[in-house]
């Protein structure tokens, strides 16, 4: 079997900090190759280089090879589209948001292959049936779902016949259902080439098979074939990295000590506007509970936890709460994408000063707490732009948890983060919610992380209302 | 809130200062005042006893340019002052409190606009004849439309921003909010709009001066000793070049005030 | 689409009152005697006085109370008759159609050169950065701060007078519609260039930029199919706002060049306290403001139809 | 959501374009068409004289802007003025009055055509003028009883007391002759058909008309085919057009711009003196004008030869009298009394004022301050605004220059506000200026002259100069009343205008009436030579 793609000796640096160290595989037609690693592991790097995309500012060496020929960064090669492609990350991103949906695949059979205008437009029209498109062809990507656009780009990128195609993080922020058939698309797509995959997600490695490469902090830790890496790994690393997906986590469940109850919910129906998105929700939260909420995207489940924060109008049924004296500042919520929910222009330290100055809370609480979200004391002179998703997240607990909360609404903590630091943070939220009593709520799209660590669950699947999904 | 100026920022304000500073040095020490006349001395080259020639009544260019400039520089930044504080505040108040207010604020505007901004001059220069002050509100009344557009547009993608959120369920007052999410989005676009707002105001007095309103002699201004000394063009061009060349520092000082080169216009 | 439409006749009728009631209420308390202002541009200086003065008032019945002549305007206007002007006695119809007009074309043409100009320099700086860029940002600032009759006067100096194939001033045929167009445009296109560079390098940094490069198209198909119209928006958008708010600005091209427009005109009518003129260019002027608007907002809605432009 | 077909797309596709061509080329053909009407296919450069002005016009009615209609010799007037101001025939051959010189008989030219061919008679002569004495205008001012046909030739004017003036206000722009056909029933002037060399040909407010020769003109025939005149509103663009060869004569030059025309070869500068004074009106019962020591200090801080030759170029402009030497007995042939800033001082000194610290002259506690309103419709009344508030500051006067519209010298002048104002009055608007100066200086004086100045014998001189017609008795009254004016300076003369105008070469015939009533278009030719076009 030739090998398509050969990285020999990769290494890169930013400003002197080494990025790869090192990298060496090769791509063999027809046998899939999966890096895994963390985010932040220079994962990205190594796809670009193999592009030819990598940024002129980094200082990059060692050989790549695509089909024989060597590839120059910065440098628009004739392979792209017709014998290899690459899909970024963010497929809302890539697709061009005023360009009709057919146009994305018809433009590159007109453009690249040279079909006529009836040709192209007839040959994407078959393409987008297959991938159940069809009904959206006429729509525009920011009308398309996660799933629904990544198949989009999928078509776009191998419609100009390339088969050897680079995936950067294809199931990054898709539901468990939909990620089956996009790996299953990839396979089909790669037929005759070769698929290099990048991912944090085992199930995906596992379903791909063909060789795994393992990557820490641009080192080469492991590799080998997909059934011995993941059955008996090796290194250390490699171990964590398998073992971090929710289904293998043990947190054990809540003691049966006496509860108060805070907040009852009877026959809530709950909606964004007009439309409903679920109704008949019952339900009664006590103090130091740890309730979960499962179900597709669309389905309602942050929509259900913004109603009872109060941040909605419930449209039918009512949301008591009972505890009588809390404060408006003990209801409080855990955003998805914690950069999004911290201001940038300031030091964590500022913002942390801001909170104390408001509510006069005494400042030796602060220590212990960071201690125990092993958040040192240097990234407080750090802007949020500055520092990682996960040490966020941990920043904003601990600034939630400074204010004593009676309810906590967590909105999909851990999905944008890795499997390690997600199931570092979700251990600590659930511990730290246990000991000062507050009732926690926290939506997911993966029921197995629900099903670990939650006392009462509630599957919002979509039961009357059939949202665009 | 440290407005943390990069190296170029620290030019313009250098580059602005340091002409105010130059400017008012020369009213004090200069032998001249703006109004002395010499007129068998008129249209003079620039010489030892008048640095920058003198004017078509043998006036001192070097003193009437600085006091002009004083004045211009005073009264732009008045205007712009007063049309960027009225038009952010009332942005983000209308982004903020939407609904009703929203929409009588898109009338006011949108029949300010309509009106030609010439028409509100000139009706104000008229009401109140004779006063450079009031010309000058007059400006800011057609100015602040521009700063309330683009402050309400932004305050919109920061209202329902994840953080505002937060900080307003922790506790923190609609003030905060403002200090910590919304000003720091607003600088850059607002002190691009600021840094041609002052020209402008500088501009817009100079065809108020080609239709023979606001001029009060002997008041030096930017705007209209251009006009005043257009017609001298062929005789005397280095006076005319004058206060075009103060005009443009003054721009191109607030023009790196406003920031980074990526975006030059709003 | 059509409630956009059903909206902007409700902002015309609103806009059409209110500009109207704001110029009539300014008017009506400017210092000064009206009948001697109107007498002045009627008679001409030599022989303005008192008697003058005094026919004026009983013909135009001006000590009628100003609710009486309010209601005598609204009336007037519900049936598209903009009343005859106090100076000339002629329709303002046809003041405001001829320099409206000619103000509207010289805007318009001023407009379109300014932007196929502003397009060009955009787009070439922000492919080419680096000196050319810089050398357009400083040009760009210095045509930005110099009044436009400086630009006048030295394209007069360069096309009429040292190499005359140019007219210096008046109006009529096209040849006299090139020096103002031209000058217009220069000022205008000095602002909108930095507009289109910097979104056309908003457009070219986006990813879906460089995706549809992986695609397999080539620079130029990149530009063409995705390219121009990312960019298109808010430029349009822009030169929309331009084209509305020139039209008085250009009272300086409009005297240096003795071309009749309507900034001109305005201050005449202004200095003149001739309310029906000025109630019937601004009048105009706010409809021409609502119609322009709604088209540039259906223009960019139908290229993108997010709302995002709204 | 239209069907997912490729004819369907196409369809959508061919319909965008044909809406942007039809969009495009609508503009396109909009353009044009607003070009082609504008421009007259006849009207080309070789037979067209280009003249520029810096004046707007806004109606068709005479007693507007008559003098544009006058100059373009489309309307006439019953009589003419020549040079020197005498009265000279025009649609009246003859023109005598009665011994009582209370009714005036006037004879008209024979065989005269209007230009839409009707006869020039009595009956259309009477009507046009009872129209133009019930417009504002000379004539409603004047003694008229009655404007009657005397026969088909002969027009009689019957007056209720004698006014030795009445030929020169026939000679006004406001009572110029139209036909008939030209008005409608409420006497406002629909279409312009006068009796001049040449027809109305565009007609496009306030900034260009055009007009053709009249085939069938009575006087001289115009051997020019077209004449244009185009409002030109800065002085620097019409200088240039002058340069530039685009206008054949441009009408009142900015006179600090006339160093430019000295290098072109194809355009000759003519400078003439007209009967028009830059002079100050001062309100004598102002408390620091009331005295004549004090208006005389102030005439006497004026440094008149610098304002002329450094502000209006023209050094022999300065004078200190309002009557210009071409205006016969009224000029008092004397020296000029020269610019004495001591005498000033001293003879303020005489009525209780000392300069204080600053500089500025007191009173008991009370600032010399004056306020000066001129108007921006003339450029060189800022300039010499600017320049004598300078003047007077060396003396201790503090001036404020306040700029506005010309109409706030008469309301001022009613309201008694105003203080001081600076205006460039036209004292040959009517032929003879004794009507005018009767208006303007008797009975505490007028809009335009003096105000709130009383002189008894200047009243009575001026009364018998408009009563009766002995010649002797009008030079001595004449004398009397300048003189008055002069010593008592109820308002001070700064300077006699000068106009300058330019002349392209190839313009033969150029002739200049300091009246400004004529460009004697029909008496020019255009001689095309190799020039530099």
């Amino acid at each position: 079997m030739t090998a398509l793609i050969k990285v020999h000796d990769l290494t890169i640096h930013y400003q002197g900090k080494c990025l790869v160290n090192k990298v060496s595989f090769s791509v063999q037609q027809g046998r899939p190759l999966t890096i895994l690693g963390q985010t932040g592991s220079g994962k990205t790097l190594v796809a670009k280089a193999i592009m030819g995309l990598l940024p002129s500012v980094l200082e990059a060496s060692g050989t790549v090879e695509v089909f024989g020929k060597p590839v120059m960064a910065q440098s628009r090669s004739p392979l792209w589209g017709k014998s290899i492609t690459m899909l970024p990350q963010e497929p809302w991103h890539s697709l061009d948001p005023l360009m009709v949906n057919y146009q994305q695949v018809s433009e590159v059979y007109e453009s690249v292959k040279g079909e006529d205008g009836e040709a192209a437009f007839n040959h994407a029209i078959d393409d987008l049936t297959h991938l159940g498109l069809k009904g959206s062809a006429l729509k525009r990507p920011t009308e398309l779902s996660g799933g629904m656009a990544q198949r989009l780009a999928i078509a776009s990128a191998t419609a100009g016949g390339a088969n050897l195609l680079i995936a950067d993080e294809p199931t990054k922020g898709l539901d468990s259902s939909r990620r089956d058939d996009i790996i299953q698309l990839l396979q089909r797509s790669a037929q005759g080439g070769s698929l290099l995959t990048i991912t944090h997600d085992i199930d995906v490695a596992q379903q791909l098979g063909g060789d795994i490469l393992v990557i820490k902090d641009g080192e080469m830790i492991e590799a080998g074939s997909a059934e011995s890496v993941l059955t008996n790994p090796q290194a250390e690393y490699t171990k964590a990295l398998i073992y971090a997906a929710p289904q293998y986590w043990q947190i054990e469940k809540l003691r049966k000590t006496e509860r108060k109850a805070i907040l009852s919910v009877t026959d809530l129906t709950i909606g964004r506007g007009k439309d409903a998105l679920a109704s008949g929700l019952n339900l009664t939260c006590h103090t130091g509970e740890i309730i979960g909420v499962v179900g597709d995207s669309g389905c309602g489940k942050s929509t259900f936890g913004d109603t009872l924060l109060g941040l909605l109008p419930p449209l039918k049924g009512e949301i008591k709460p009972l505890l009588a004296n809390t404060k408006s500042h003990q209801w409080l919520k855990l955003f998805q994408d914690p950069p999004s929910s911290l201001s940038a222009h300031v030091t964590l330290q500022t913002l942390l000063n801001d909170l104390v100055k408001l509510h006069k809370l005494d400042t030796q609480k602060i220590a212990p707490l960071m201690e125990k979200l092993n958040l040192p004391e240097s990234i407080l002179q750090r802007s949020a732009k500055d520092v990682s998703g996960g040490e966020l997240q941990r920043f904003s607990i601990l600034r939630a948890l400074l204010l004593e909360p009676v309810f906590l609404f967590a909105d999909e903590p851990t999905s944008r983060l890795d499997p390690f630091i997600a199931k570092e943070i979700t251990e600590l939220l659930i511990a730290l919610a246990r000991e000062q009593g507050c009732a926690l709520l926290i939506v997911s799209h993966d029921p197995a992380l629900i099903d670990k660590c939650c006392d009462t669950v509630i599957r919002l699947d979509q039961q009357k209302h059939k949202s665009v999904a | 809130m440290i407005l943390q100026l990069k190296i170029n920022q620290k030019v313009g304000v250098g580059l602005l200062l340091g002409l105010l500073l130059v400017a008012s040095s020369i009213v004090q020490l200069s032998p001249y005042h703006i109004a002395d006349q010499d007129l068998s001395g008129r249209l003079l080259a620039p010489s030892a006893e008048h640095w920058l020639g003198t004017d078509h009544f043998g006036r001192d260019m070097l003193t009437r340019i600085a006091s002009a400039i004083q004045l211009s520089f005073v009264l732009s930044f008045f205007c712009v002052l007063t049309s960027a504080t009225l038009g952010v505040s009332l942005g983000v108040i209308t982004a903020w409190k939407g609904g009703r207010m929203a929409l009588g604020m898109d009338v006011i505007v949108n029949i300010l606009l309509a009106l030609p901004g010439l028409v509100l001059v000139l009706l104000f220069a008229a009401i109140v004849p004779g006063s450079l002050l009031v010309l000058y509100l007059a400006i800011t009344l057609t100015q602040w439309v521009e700063y309330f557009r683009v402050s309400r547009a932004i305050t919109n993608t920061i209202i329902n921003s994840p953080a505002r959120q937060l900080s307003q369920m922790m506790g923190f007052g609609p003030w905060y909010q403002f200090r910590r999410h919304i000003w720091p989005e607003l600088t850059h676009s607002i002190l691009t709009l600021a840094s041609f707002g002052g020209a402008n105001a500088i501009l817009t007095m100079a065809s108020l001066g080609f239709v023979y309103v606001g001029i009060q002699p002997p008041l030096a201004e930017l705007g209209l000793m251009s006009v005043e000394l257009f017609p001298y063009y062929a005789q005397a061009p280095w006076i005319l070049v004058q206060p075009l060349i103060a005009i443009a520092t003054l721009v191109f000082g607030f023009h790196l005030l406003a920031g980074n080169k990526h975006d030059g216009a709003h | 689409m059509w409630t956009l439409i059903k909206h902007r006749i409700f902002q015309l009728i609103l806009v059409v009152w209110g500009v109207g009631t704001l110029t009539f209420v300014l008017m009506r308390n400017l210092p000064g005697d009206m009948a001697y202002r109107i007498a002045a541009s009627r008679y001409g200086q030599d022989s303005v006085d008192s008697a003058a003065a005094e026919i004026v008032r009983q013909e135009l019945g001006l000590d009628a109370s100003w609710w009486q002549s309010y209601a005598h305007w609204l009336t007037d206007l519900v049936q598209f008759n903009l009343g005859k002007s106090l100076v000339s006695g002629l329709p303002v119809i046809d003041t405001v159609q001829h320099q409206l007009g000619h103000s509207v074309l010289l805007a318009f043409t001023g407009v379109l050169f300014a932007s196929l100009i502003a397009i060009a320099i955009g787009v070439l700086s922000a492919f080419r950065q680096g000196a050319l860029d810089h050398g357009f940002l400083w040009l760009s600032t210095l045509l930005r701060s110099m009044p436009v009759f400086v630009i006048g006067l030295m394209l007069i100096l360069i096309f009429a007078v040292a190499w005359p194939i140019l007219p210096v001033a008046g109006f009529g045929t096209w040849q006299h519609l090139v020096l103002p167009t031209l000058a217009l445009a220069l000022s205008l296109a000095a602002v909108s260039n930095r507009v289109v560079r910097n979104n056309t390098l908003k457009v070219i940094r986006a990813p879906f930029y460089q995706f549809a490069a992986i695609k397999g198209l080539s620079p130029t198909q990149t530009f063409i199919q995705h390219g121009i119209r990312n960019i298109s928006v808010p430029v349009i958008a822009f030169i929309g706002i331009q084209l509305v708010t020139v039209i008085e600005g250009i009272v300086m091209i409009e005297s240096l060049f003795s071309w009749p427009g309507i900034g001109h005109g305005l201050a005449h009518a202004i200095f003149a306290r001739d309310i029906p003129v000025i109630q019937g260019c601004a009048l105009m002027m706010g409809i021409l403001f609502v119609l322009l608007n709604t088209c540039v907002d259906l223009l960019c809605h139908w290229i993108d139809p997010r709302g995002a432009q709204s | 959501m239209t069907e997912l077909s490729y004819a369907a797309i196409r369809r959508r596709k061919t319909r965008i374009k044909a809406a942007l061509t039809g969009g495009v080329s609508l503009i396109l053909c909009l353009m044009f068409v607003l070009f082609s009407q504008a421009t007259n296919k006849n009207q080309n450069r070789s037979n067209t004289l280009a003249i520029s002005g810096s004046w707007e016009f806004t109606s068709l009615e005479p007693s507007k802007q008559g003098y544009i209609y006058t100059r373009m010799n489309i309307l006439e007037t019953l009589l003419n003025v020549d040079a020197k101001g005498a009265m000279i025939p025009g649609l009246a051959q003859a023109w005598q009055s009665s011994a009582d010189e209370k009714t005036w008989t006037l004879t008209l030219q024979p065989n005269v055509l209007f230009q839409d061919g009707s006869p020039l008679n009595a009956t259309a002569v009477v009507s046009a003028l009872r129209i133009a004495q019930g417009k504002h205008g000379v004539l409603k001012k004047a003694p008229i009883d009655e404007i009657r046909v005397k026969n088909s030739q002969q027009v009689e004017i019957v007056l209720s007391q004698p006014h030795t003036v009445l030929p020169a206000l026939l000679a006004h722009y406001s009572t110029a002759i139209l036909a008939p056909s030209a008005y409608n029933k409420e006497g406002t002037v629909t279409s312009l058909i006068g009796s001049g060399a040449y027809l109305l040909e565009t007609f496009e407010p306030p900034h260009k008309l055009s007009v053709k020769a009249n085939p069938t003109y009575w006087g001289i025939k115009p051997s020019i085919e077209y004449a244009q005149y185009l409002t030109g509103h800065r002085a620097e663009s019409r200088i240039l057009q002058a340069k530039s060869g685009e206008a054949d004569i441009v009408y009142t030059l900015d006179a600090a711009m006339l160093e430019q025309l000295s290098t072109a070869d194809n355009v000759e500068v003519h400078s003439d003196a007209i009967p028009r004074t830059l002079l100050l009106k001062l309100n004598a019962t102002h408390p620091f004008l009331a005295a004549v020591e004090a208006r005389q200090a102030l005439s006497l801080a004026i440094n008149r030869p610098t304002i002329a030759k450094q502000v209006l170029h023209v050094s022999e402009a300065a004078s200190d009298q309002i009557f210009a030497s071409s205006m016969g007995a009224w000029y008092l042939d004397q020296p000029q009394e020269d610019y004495n800033l001591e005498k000033a001082a001293n003879l303020l000194a005489g009525l209780g004022w000392q300069k204080d610290a600053q500089g500025w002259l007191v009173r008991d506690g009370e600032r010399f301050h004056l306020t000066l309103t001129t108007y921006a419709d003339r450029p060189e009344l800022t300039t010499v605004a600017t320049a004598l508030q300078a003047q007077w500051k060396q003396l201790g006067v503090d001036l404020k220059v306040d700029i506005t519209n010309s109409s706030m010298i008469p309301s001022g002048h009613a309201d008694n506000s105003l203080e001081v104002a600076l205006i460039a009055r036209n004292l040959g608007v009517i032929a003879d200026p004794v009507s005018l100066i009767a208006n303007e200086y008797t009975h505490g004086g007028g809009d335009w002259g003096a105000m709130n100045w009383h002189n008894k014998e200047v009243d009575q001189a001026l009364e018998r100069l408009t009563t009766q017609s002995n010649s002797e008795q009008a030079q001595r009254d004449a004398k009397l009343v300048a003189t008055a004016i002069y010593q008592e300076k109820p308002v001070i003369s700064i300077a006699n205008y000068q106009q300058h105008n330019a002349v392209n070469t190839r313009v033969k015939g150029y002739q200049f009436d300091p009246f400004l009533r004529d460009y004697f278009i029909n008496k020019m030719e255009l001689v095309d030579h190799v020039d530099a076009h």
